[in-house]
């Protein structure tokens, strides 16, 4: 599959809220290409500071005036330099990189488990699925952080008239609790689902062991340090429990690798093997 | 004007000086979605053991002040499945097609060598001696000449095509052990591999790898490889290559001046993944600027 | 709450961990224009040989990714000026005094040596074998472990109080160097003296620093120093100081968690004067939040 | 002498031309204690790219108001930071470094030779003259660059009313030709002056030969590399000719070194031996 290398204008720079920032770029050839779940690669800094190039899931796509978004939380440094980027400023993307989700396999609803960020793949899922005919009310989509100023809540996601649920750790927007606690309790209530989750590691270990637990088909999309984010580096990788399933011979040992970057980051439930 | 990119190793021939490091573009098929491996000088594989390696657990890699540490720990599909699948892909190009080879015991360097001495898809071979010798203890094969030189010996014997000894830059004596590996046959010298460094995360009070230690690369490191470079190429009598912290036309310049006949692009190819066409690309234009016609003229002329 | 900061190195005492490295400060004049000296755990002064030295011609100096090389080739004002104008400053300041000393032969540290012996503001003595040994033929003292221990063996023959053996990274193994030096008596090990490389402008196509080849130090070269202060620091039974790249207080508690008792400052000296005394306190902040009453706690105690 | 470092906020940044800004800080103590000749070592960047700060000549200083001013001509990495600063950075700055011209010795007047960016330590040099009594047209200012756009001539420099002379080398403004013409031309028809100049290697050297033949007093100030600004690294060190005048017995050596950023960046005419 191919992939794009190459400096994209930003087109636009909204502050979500005081440290969450969307970008938008014009790419053209990466806003035809890309399927949910995917992401792509931004050099935050024209010199070596940082390093590496940063992840970011694509967010959403705009094929008709050929942009891409990405929202994200300003975490660290490279995520400050990006956040100061604004219209007209170029930027080094690669992209779109990754697996991305496998099309929804049953009718009997979907839902999406978003934490903190990872809400944007679970979005453009969500988005592309009720643009191929799934109805927006079968889908249900968790939205939660620890606490208000770190939630992604866009006006285009409550535009996309899924049953959504916002919660917050601490309470402070939509119900107290965890993505977790939410999850269970939606459970409880319906079956046939198939779950998508996306969020912090300590949030993905529970939902596994909760999906194993009661035999319910779902995909996590794990976040790595990314060197390259193209599958030459080999940096990223994750250790994951060999599965005859998947053609994995175990040869005496007890994990695989596999790179996050391109046999991710989406993960059939069952097959990480958290630390 | 054009001008002339080609150089020869020995009677080895690229179609320009630019390659890419080992370990830095996996086998090539993930890259040549990115842009067309034909128009590389060379690629040089992941280092290949004998069988399969998973290579050390999470965390692998670190980023540093303008360089990143990893411990992959020679992660590689081994010799069996890079036959049968990732050396068909590569030959499809018109680069010049280099399989780095690496081993725990000399025994499994020379069976490497004899497995790729069948294909003639394999242009050259490059040793990878900056692995634990565990033959004598654990200290890394590169790290003093005779070691070295008996690896180079065993992978000849059974390797007949130009054979590039790849050096490890931890040493007091980088000219002894070029020197030793040029006796024992080898047609050309690559360096540097990694610098040995670590890193400590103040919060968890533990190692930022999960092996402790890892290799240092990228351009912090560039001053060191091209000293080692210079002085390497200055003391022996078959082509260099260098490499370390190569990002820019510029900056493989620096080490064509400084005598290597070829450069490797490295960790580059990860935050860049156009370094190496931009890298030939800027080589032209230095030396149309400069009015040389071919690049052989600029090898070695600093001073 | 308050912690304790203070150190002891065989003796000698430091009221806090952080010093001025060699060459990186002067004799302390100039910065103590700057903030006071009398904050500081310890001074090392530039490294003095017997007679004064210019040094090497301009230019001295490159700037690198996240470095800089130098080639300042030793320049000092020599053992006489020294005493009757450099240490009485020193010495007037509440700071421990290490002096560096250098020569390019083993009689020249000697008598650096006796000298310093008379003088009681003198604490201790940073011997720096990172000098091509005229006595063999130019080789640095420091790159095989008999030459330094031969100097460590004549510089404690005139010089009782504390001896720092300062070590050369560009070693194969460093570890023999640093048993070698303990073995001939010195107090204590300080680690890493520069890289050696170069860089080359390709417009002129010579070198960038008038010698040649320089000294890489900065924030480069971190991870290098770290991953040899730790191998030091476990493998030998006197105090470890600790030095390359420390630029913040993380970086200097990195160095104290993987052995290091004392950590020098250098090229962040020059560009963010305040670097020393911002360590010190960020070190303290550092063991207040974690909850540790003395800096002794975390020495070593990375895992 | 005490020497400031801290982080000083910008409280102006003049767009001179499409190379040349002039930047302003509020630097209290600075301001006081800066002398003519003196620069100021800038951190421009938070990171270590580029590692050393940049050094710059205090162009003008207003104690009143506590601020001082440089300007400079952006001409790679660093000074194309420095132009993005705005009102409100803080930027860390230690200063003021060097030991700024001697007050003029004779009363025969003065003249300044600037060439491009040698123009803000020689306007400072004239300004404080000019405040200490001595009289404008009793300075005759040469201001010249390589083309119109490089050159440095801000309104305060006219403001001065001293004999101002503008040129070119390739007659784009004021008249045609080097900075050293113009100085040859002027010292033709006067004498007893002492010269002041500062600029490009090449043009101090010339004017530095043609000071030695004419027998005329002057002072030079030098650029260098500078690591540190401050007199700990020896990197800036150039070489000077032994002079027992100054106290240099010459002990076989046919140079001295000394720092530019301690003992210069002023040199006596004589002083500096070329490359
Ligand atoms: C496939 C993928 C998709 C992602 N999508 C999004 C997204 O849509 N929105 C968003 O806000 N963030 C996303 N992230 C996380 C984002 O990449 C990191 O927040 C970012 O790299 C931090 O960079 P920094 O320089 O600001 O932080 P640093 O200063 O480098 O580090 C700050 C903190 O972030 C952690 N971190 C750094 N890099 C990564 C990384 N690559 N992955 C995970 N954690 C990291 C560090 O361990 C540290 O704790 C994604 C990560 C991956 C791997
Ligand atoms: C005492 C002193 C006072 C100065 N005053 C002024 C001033 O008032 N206005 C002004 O515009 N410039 C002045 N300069 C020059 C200014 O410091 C350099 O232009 C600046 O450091 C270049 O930084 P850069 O990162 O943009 O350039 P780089 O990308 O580092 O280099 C660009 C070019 O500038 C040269 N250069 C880099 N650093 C220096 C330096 N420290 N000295 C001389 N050349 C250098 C390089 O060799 C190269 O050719 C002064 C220099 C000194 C030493
Ligand atoms: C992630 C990674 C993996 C590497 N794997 C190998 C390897 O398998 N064999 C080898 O000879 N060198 C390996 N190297 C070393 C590089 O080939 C190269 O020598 C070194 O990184 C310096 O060059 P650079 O700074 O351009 O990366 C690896 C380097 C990195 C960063
Ligand atoms: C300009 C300069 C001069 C130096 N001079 C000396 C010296 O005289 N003696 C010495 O032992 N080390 C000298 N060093 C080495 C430093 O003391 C230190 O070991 C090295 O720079 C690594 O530390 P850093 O990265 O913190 O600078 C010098 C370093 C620099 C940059
Ligand atoms: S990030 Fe390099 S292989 Fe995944
Ligand atoms: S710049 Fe460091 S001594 Fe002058």
């Amino acid at each position: 599959m191919r992939k794009s290398c190459g400096h994209y204008p930003v087109t636009r720079n909204i502050i979500i809220s005081d440290s969450i920032i969307q970008l938008t770029f014009k790419a053209d050839d990466i806003s035809r290409s890309t399927v949910p779940g995917q992401f792509i690669q931004i050099r935050v800094s024209d010199n070596f500071i940082p390093l590496w190039p940063r992840p970011f899931s694509i967010y959403d796509v705009d094929t008709r005036k050929g942009e891409i978004s990405i929202i994200f939380k300003v975490a660290g440094y490279g995520t400050g330099l990006l956040a100061g980027k604004k219209e007209g400023d170029t930027i080094q993307i690669l992209g779109p990189l990754g697996n991305g989700f496998p099309i929804p396999s049953n009718d009997g609803g979907m839902v999406m488990a978003a934490g903190g960020t990872g809400m944007p793949p679970l979005f453009l899922l969500s988005k592309f699925a009720i643009e191929n005919g799934v109805p927006s009310s079968s889908i249900t989509f968790i939205s939660g952080a620890r606490t208000r100023t770190e939630l992604f809540e866009p006006v285009e996601l409550t535009e996309l008239e899924t049953d959504l649920n916002v919660c917050t750790d601490d309470g402070s927007a939509g119900e107290k609790g965890t993505v977790v606690d939410m999850l269970e309790k939606i459970l409880e209530n319906k079956s046939g689902f198939t779950i998508y989750a996306c969020g912090p590691v300590g949030m993905l270990k529970k939902i596994d062991r909760l999906l194993l637990e009661k035999n319910i088909p779902g995909f996590l999309s794990l976040e790595e340090l990314m060197p390259c984010g193209y599958g030459i580096c080999s940096g990223c990788a994750v250790k994951v429990l060999p599965s005859p399933d998947r053609g994995e011979t175990d040869d005496n040992r007890d994990y695989h690798l596999k790179r996050v970057c391109v046999e991710g980051p989406v993960f059939e439930s069952g097959e990480v093997m958290w630390e | 004007m054009s001008v002339n990119l080609s150089i020869d190793i020995n009677g080895l021939k690229f179609k320009n000086p630019v390659l890419t490091a080992s370990g830095c573009f996996a086998y090539g098929e993930e890259a040549s979605e990115v842009f067309d491996l034909s128009l590389l000088g060379g690629v040089v594989t992941k280092s290949l053991t004998y069988l399969p390696r998973e290579g050390h657990p999470p965390p692998k890699v670190h980023e540093t002040a303008c360089g990143m540490l990893n411990a992959i720990g020679l992660s590689n599909v081994g010799i069996d499945l890079f036959l049968s699948e990732k050396l068909p892909f590569l030959a499809k190009y018109d680069t010049t097609c280099v399989v780095s080879i690496a081993g725990s015991k000399i025994d499994e360097y020379a069976r490497l060598a004899e497995r790729l001495a069948e294909e003639g898809d394999v242009d050259a071979l490059e040793v990878n001696i900056s692995c634990p010798n565990v033959d004598e203890g654990g200290l890394e094969f590169g790290a003093y000449p005779k070691p070295a030189g008996k690896v180079i010996v065993a992978v000849k014997n059974k390797f007949s095509r130009p054979v590039i000894a790849k050096l490890s830059p931890n040493v007091t004596d980088i000219v002894g052990i070029a020197r030793s590996v040029v006796d024992s046959g080898a047609e050309s010298i690559s360096l540097i591999n990694t610098l040995v460094g670590t890193a400590i995360d103040i919060k968890t009070r533990s190692f930022n790898l999960s092996n402790g230690f890892g290799g240092l690369s990228g351009p912090a490191i560039k001053p060191v490889a091209l000293a080692m470079v210079y002085k390497v190429a200055n003391a022996v009598d078959v082509p260099v290559i260098g490499l370390g912290g190569i990002t820019t036309a510029s900056d493989a310049i620096e080490f064509l001046l400084a005598g290597a006949r070829a450069v490797q692009v490295g960790t580059a190819c990860f935050f860049d993944p156009l370094a190496p066409v931009r890298i030939i690309d800027g080589i032209s234009d230095y030396l149309k600027q400069n009015n040389f016609k071919d690049v052989n003229e600029i090898i070695g002329i600093v001073d």
